[in-house]
């Protein structure tokens, strides 16, 4: 209930970044996470409020599944003094709370892996009992970063579960084209730790499967690497036309959609509250994130040093 | 200095004033050094079906197949590593980041295995390869997607590095940059991308690095500027002349090699030079051309070399706020003033 | 100028002239901040039973044992990129790499990662890690175990820069960067590992960033000198001296932050500048405070900031021959004799 | 028995420098390659002479196999006019001769991953049959560059063969503490690739393994990951005293020491006359190197730029 309170509420907010990037305009790319909510909010409602969270560029669902509010997300978004970076990292999106753990995003693919793995060293140095969950795509699976912070991981046990959404596609580059395996999971063997794959249209499949990879770690057995397979609905950044893609999807066609399958489990009336809710929460966090001030330009000099 | 003047810098018949934009210059010119030489083949990402996520391979790969023209993974490292090797295995690669910054995912690939592997091994291999980097801010892509880093290729010696300012530029430099036989980064301007102007339609027509390029002539101040920079820099002089000040705008083209020949000469006569730059100000490349200044031309200069560069800060995403941390047509102005004051 | 004094420049009290040598001075910054506090912990390759390929480690996993003195494999982006996580989740590394060079295989994590993260995410972390680099020549390691690459690190903004040249600036400012809220990256000579000074023996003693040290007072000529580059300019200095060159050496200690008002103090008592580093001469901080100090001082100048750098090459791997890319004495009293001339 | 030519000779030139480098120094780290010769020349006897080769740190037993002559080498170690780098890169080693394909060696471990993949797409695309063949070590096996470099050569079946030196230890790093397989082989799944392991001390099967993948990769099905398991017999460098070492080995007891397996099959008064011949090769190579003149200071400047 509350998972599908939380993807829907996701699932408006998409909508409504993207209305606004097709009639406004945006600064920066915005890459839609349509469609892929479900798993998003699934693998984070396994986590405890102060696990660690590092979440990949696909939308903006984690970083509300972990805790954030709305309003300092679209702030970030919108380029406002309410977003949780203050118009430093919005547009592409580094939304940031050391509050509710959420430890941000780099801008080159596949640098949580590294970082990822280092917070888990902190907490495995520390004893805090958390574990640290890093999110990517099946494109920055690519990167040298997970073969050493992977390796590394494994040898050492560190607390950390990695998230790979495999959507099918990085950019214009197909998976298939990309990988010698049919699975990013077939790599998890190299590195002697288990590889799930999982239906990543399947909110609550993901979370059980991430449930027993975040028990895993914080017994101290280790990484583990989850494949949610997933479909990449729209272009990778909003207004990609996608002339290198025959199977196009249209939007109202999301295979499986992890909205309307977690909405089946709901009585009518309690989901139409909840839909209802969550549209104006969304519409009212929007609205107050436009309404918000532009950050003052002397904030650029701001925050370089501690 | 012969290469003061535009025709005399530019090798090969200017056979056309047709106009043409950034972007598609360097189409051309990628399509006309595929044509021509059968060893050039081009690598990176997204760069086939897509035609790049700037647009600029459109179109060659269906002229030149999925051989030549080859969508890579996400490994910045194979890219400029793998075309290292490609190129000791005889090719010539031309390379794409998707964003200038990704050197940094790359670096020992670069500023050691490019700049060095010929020198290392005694000089018994050549190293023709072109790094294609776009370069500079665009309008909200962030700190780690806005950066102009080329003052570090200049740092670094075994790189020649390139920064072309205009259509015809980009094109003729960088149809240089892939005959030549040694490691190019070609720093090119995301921000100019749309700009058009003329670009001669030859093939034969190359622009030859180490030879500068006067944007606008003039007789008070002389700018040195690249990129993004050189058109500031000349409408800043427009403004300038309306008030009597006559500015020369020098665009470099190529940091390595320098043309500072060009540079003094100016500075001789003005006797007052500003450099100015995108990238970060501090231990940036108008450093290097104040220092070279002061030690060639020490007694010419009536005031001190003045730097004009971007914020010392990594650059924030908002579009507005990340043209707050470079240099404007105004920055240039009310530093010009500041300058002629001293 | 209280920061150009020794004594003033340094907090903490001078207990003792202990003599000690520069490696071990470091041993022992590292030791007492792991004592300090609890947060503190080392990673690199080797540090543990081999105490670093250097001997910088030496005896502390055996005090702090394996979980605070870690040995990483072969992976640099691991090294740094996790220790960017590790200081997310509130530890503070210290963490080795094994030669400075390899900063170009962890580029992404410390001229991104450690240097915008704080940044991008609107300042609610902070990143306390300190890098440690051996920098320079030291007998033949080659091309890409003995560069001086601290201007690329001056140049991209969020990272502090040490460069400490005597055994008691290496520990304290060791010690004031484990302390720095900020990240750190400390380049250690590797040539002066074995060099000895007085190093004052309180846990209290640091020495602060951007205060400059005069190695050598002095009326005629300013040179500004860092790492193993200070004793030659000493060297230089004592040599001058006989002929009735008075030569005052600075050594800033940090380039960032950067101590400029202590050199362009000196320029405007001595009226001569010379800059001299191993780095690459193109584009080395050299440039960069060639450029500052004529932008403040430039009617205290008698002649062109000189400066004496690296040579602009790869550095060959011969000890012989890598002397003869890298300023000597020599070369620092030839530029001097020259300078003095204009 | 031309392999047992070429093992002895590098042994015999592995003893001279260990000689010199005791007695007069030495500028820059030497790794003695000892015991390893085997596998080096037993690999690299699989190949043609015009295909490529990138090789690793441990000593000059590669260089030599593929064809070079000792003179160069030896002037590159002793920083003579006459090595094959002109003393650009002697020390620590980079031979090189474009005329046997010895393409070098990066100062940095696991630089060759990634070039050797893009010599052997040089090879794909001029469909010049050449091979290449890329060794390093079983340290050098955590960088990410063999992530990348393996990934994209299997997708792209790049004709490339990777020759991983186990020998247990990564300067004071032991093999089973740095990984979490048992073998680096264990991790060639991953990639899609066949991981073969054999016994690095047999230089005939070493040969024989290599040449299966050599003639794999020529026939256009990619990437092979060959473990060689050895041992390292010296320090990291020559002068390393190894306190992090408990099973020091003493130098005359090289387990299955390759040079013996492979004398035991060659009549002894024809073994003898092998060594005797290899021995004074060496010798006289040595001296002549020695005797060469050091190269003027001025070719520092040379050969930055084509
Ligand atoms: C190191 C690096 N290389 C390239 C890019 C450009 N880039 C951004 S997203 C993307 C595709 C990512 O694909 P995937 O990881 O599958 O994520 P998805 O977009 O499918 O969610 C690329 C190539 C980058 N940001 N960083
Ligand atoms: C990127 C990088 N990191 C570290 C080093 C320093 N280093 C040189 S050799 C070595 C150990 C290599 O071990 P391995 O690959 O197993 O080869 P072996 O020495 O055992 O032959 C190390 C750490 C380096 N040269 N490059
Ligand atoms: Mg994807
Ligand atoms: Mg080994």
């Amino acid at each position: 209930m509350e998972i599908y309170r939380k993807v829907v509420t996701v699932r408006f907010a998409e909508l409504r970044i993207r209305d606004h990037v097709e009639t406004e305009g945006f600064g920066g790319f915005w890459h839609p996470g349509i469609g892929q909510e479900g798993l998003q909010v699934g693998a984070i409602a396994a986590m405890r409020p102060e696990d660690y969270l590092y979440y990949a560029h696909r939308g903006l669902g984690y970083a509300y599944a972990k805790g954030m509010d709305m309003v300092p997300l679209f702030g970030d978004l919108l380029g406002r003094a309410v977003g949780s970076t203050r118009g430093k990292g919005g547009g592409t999106v580094h939304f940031a709370s050391a509050e509710h753990g959420v430890l941000g995003q780099g801008g080159t693919l596949g640098s949580n892996f590294v970082l990822g793995a280092g917070t888990a060293l902190a907490s495995q140095l520390r004893g805090d009992g958390r574990v640290t969950v890093v999110f990517f795509g099946d494109g920055a699976s690519g990167r040298g970063t997970w073969h050493e912070a992977a390796l590394q991981a494994s040898v050492w046990k560190l607390p950390v579960v990695w998230v790979c959404e495999n959507n099918g596609w990085a950019l214009s580059a197909r998976f298939e084209d990309q990988s010698p395996t049919p699975h990013v999971a077939d790599r998890a063997s190299a590195y002697g730790m288990p590889g799930v794959i999982v239906d990543g249209q399947d909110a609550l499949a993901v979370r059980d499967a991430t449930a027993d990879a975040i028990e895993r770690a914080r017994r101290g057995e280790g990484p583990t690497l989850i494949e949610a397979k997933t479909l990449r609905i729209r272009g990778h950044y909003e207004g990609d036309r996608q002339p290198y893609r025959e199977d196009q999807v249209k939007d109202d066609e999301i295979p499986n959609d992890p909205v309307h399958r977690l909405g089946a489990l709901i009585p009518d009336e309690q989901r139409r509250t909840i839909d209802g809710d969550a549209r104006r929460y969304v519409e009212e966090a929007f609205a107050a994130a436009l309404a918000a001030p532009r950050p003052d330009t002397s904030v650029i000099y701001e925050d370089v040093w501690a | 200095m012969t290469t003061m003047q535009q025709p005399a810098s530019v090798t090969g018949a200017v056979d056309s004033e047709r106009i043409t934009g950034y972007a598609r210059a360097i189409n051309e010119a990628l399509a006309e050094e595929l044509r021509r030489d059968e060893r050039v083949f081009l690598m990176g990402q997204d760069i086939g079906r897509l035609g790049g996520v700037f647009g600029l391979t459109k179109g060659l790969l269906e002229e030149f197949g999925t051989e030549r023209v080859r969508d890579t993974a996400i490994n910045e490292t194979f890219i400029v590593g793998g075309a290292a090797g490609a190129a000791l295995g005889g090719m010539v690669p031309v390379v794409e980041l998707q964003f200038a910054d990704f050197l940094f995912t790359a670096a020992d690939e670069i500023f050691h295995k490019l700049a060095k592997w010929r020198y290392m091994h005694g000089g018994q291999f050549t190293l023709p390869v072109v790094v294609r980097l776009p370069s500079g801010v665009v309008g909200g892509a962030g700190a780690e997607h806005s950066q102009s880093l080329e003052t570090i290729a200049m740092h670094v010696p075994g790189l020649k590095v390139a920064v072309p300012a205009t259509p015809a530029d980009a094109k003729g430099l960088l149809k240089s940059a892939v005959r030549d036989p040694d490691p190019v980064l070609f720093f090119e301007h995301k921000g100019l991308y749309r700009v058009k102007g003329p670009v001669p339609e030859s093939p034969d027509f190359v622009v030859p690095f180490g030879s500068a390029r006067v944007a606008r002539p003039g007789q008070d101040l002389t700018i040195v500027a690249t990129g993004l920079m050189v058109g500031r820099a000349v409408e800043a002089a427009e403004r300038l002349a309306a008030e009597g000040i006559d500015v020369e705008v020098i665009d470099p083209r190529t940091l390595v090699p320098l043309d500072i020949e060009s540079i003094v000469a100016s500075v001789e006569k003005t006797h007052r030079l500003m450099v100015v730059h995108e990238a970060a100000r501090t231990a940036g490349f108008g450093a290097e051309i104040a220092a070279q200044v002061q030690e060639r031309a020490f007694f010419a200069l009536d005031a001190p070399v003045w730097r004009v560069g971007g914020s010392d800060i990594p650059l924030p995403q908002d579009p507005t706020l990340e043209q707050a941390a470079i240099p404007s047509a105004d920055d240039i102005v009310t530093a010009a003033h500041a300058l002629a004051a001293v």
